[in-house]
């Protein structure tokens, strides 16, 4: 299992922090096309992944326990 | 008092909380700097910032931050701390402060330290205007994510 | 509460103080110089500073300096108290805070303002180290005045 | 009267913060070198000159009541 973090307007899109998948191995990219595409989050492809609180690439497998948070354009400060 | 020099809070931030972090007998300079909720950008009147961040990994990218300082600046030590949920006009958002030996390595030291973290650390700005609100991001396309990753230098305006 | 924006103290300096002179809704940024006694000056120990002041003159060409700023920075409000007396390490000498609308003015225009102090206000540092006392001044002919006064963009080192 | 105003080292060599001379019309010039001289004030050439708390000259003239300060160089901050 994997929890999927959401943030910004991305969080609002799904309507929820956080959702538990049960998945692992696979990529960050199977995780958006595949597991993610009933949300239609139009702005995931903008978003940064970050997989354990460290940015990742789209072809970083995640694995059991794995958290992965996407990451909107920042604009802290 | 904080244990961390790196800090992400809900409450209201006191500078002196931030300051006296970096104070040490080293130090000549001590830049700070405090980002404020502004009420006019471009004629839009705000009538209040709601922040939301991603704490634990936003304290990581905070703290990685004084360690790029740290190995750019040789002699120099950080503290920050930034401020999530609703912050009013001239609310305190972001306290940074930099303490180096002399004072030109700190305000370019500071300087680097807000502009990383509109690079890289996950807190999200939403604007709450008297027509509407919205998530600040990349609504003007002003960043360019390489392989969806922030480039080390990349500065974005203000 | 301090009345002026500008003032000469012989008492600690409250960075808030200097502060909250500053913060303003059109305001998005402050940046805030404080300077502290440094322990060591190259491998020199220094005990103690004591600083003295020509306080009306003073408190006059800190004001002067807050105009220069915003003459040349336009939206900028400054603030600025300087300590006199006896300071110990890590006392703090100085603070300055400018608030802007945007931060890159604000980092400029605070920098410009402590290297102005180092030009044009009568203020002077006696250093007390373990082998002596001396005036800092002169001593490395660092700075040349034109006709006695100083210039108007004269840049001296830290 | 004029009052003079010493500052750091020339305070020190002096031995006082203010000397009061019944003088006036004379410049800056003719106080540093007629009236002052008894003080052997060497380091006096590199201080900068306040006349009423504004920079001055070394030609300005002096009135009758003026506040004149000597401003060796400066070390706040």
């Amino acid at each position: 299992m994997i929890d999927v973090l959401f943030f910004a307007e991305l969080q609002e899109t799904v309507g929820q922090e956080k959702v538990s998948l049960q998945v692992e191995g696979i990529t960050v990219k199977d995780l958006k096309t595949k597991w993610l595409a009933e949300y239609e989050l139009d702005n995931i492809e903008s978003a940064m992944v970050a997989i354990n609180e460290e940015y990742a690439e789209e072809d970083a497998v995640i694995a059991s326990g794995d958290v992965v948070a996407f990451i909107p354009p920042v604009s802290g400060g | 008092m904080m244990e961390k020099d790196f800090w992400i809070t809900d409450q209201p931030i006191e500078i002196n909380d931030v300051v006296e972090k970096v104070v040490r007998p080293e130090a000549g300079a001590i830049n700070t700097f405090i980002g404020t909720v502004r009420e006019f950008t471009k004629g839009k009147r705000t009538l209040y910032l709601e922040y939301q961040a991603y704490a634990a990994m936003a304290e990581k990218k905070l703290e990685e931050i004084g360690q790029e300082i740290s190995e750019k600046w040789g002699d120099a030590k950080t503290a920050i701390a930034h401020r999530t949920g609703r912050l009013d006009i001239s609310d305190i958002a972001v306290v940074i402060a930099v303490s180096t030996p002399h004072r030109k390595d700190s305000f370019e030291a500071s300087r680097y330290a807000i502009e990383r973290i509109k690079e890289i650390v996950p807190i999200w700005k939403k604007e709450h205007w008297e027509d509407g609100t919205l998530w600040i991001g990349d609504q003007k396309e002003t960043k360019s994510y390489e392989e969806n990753r922030p480039a080390k230098e990349e500065i974005i305006n203000d």
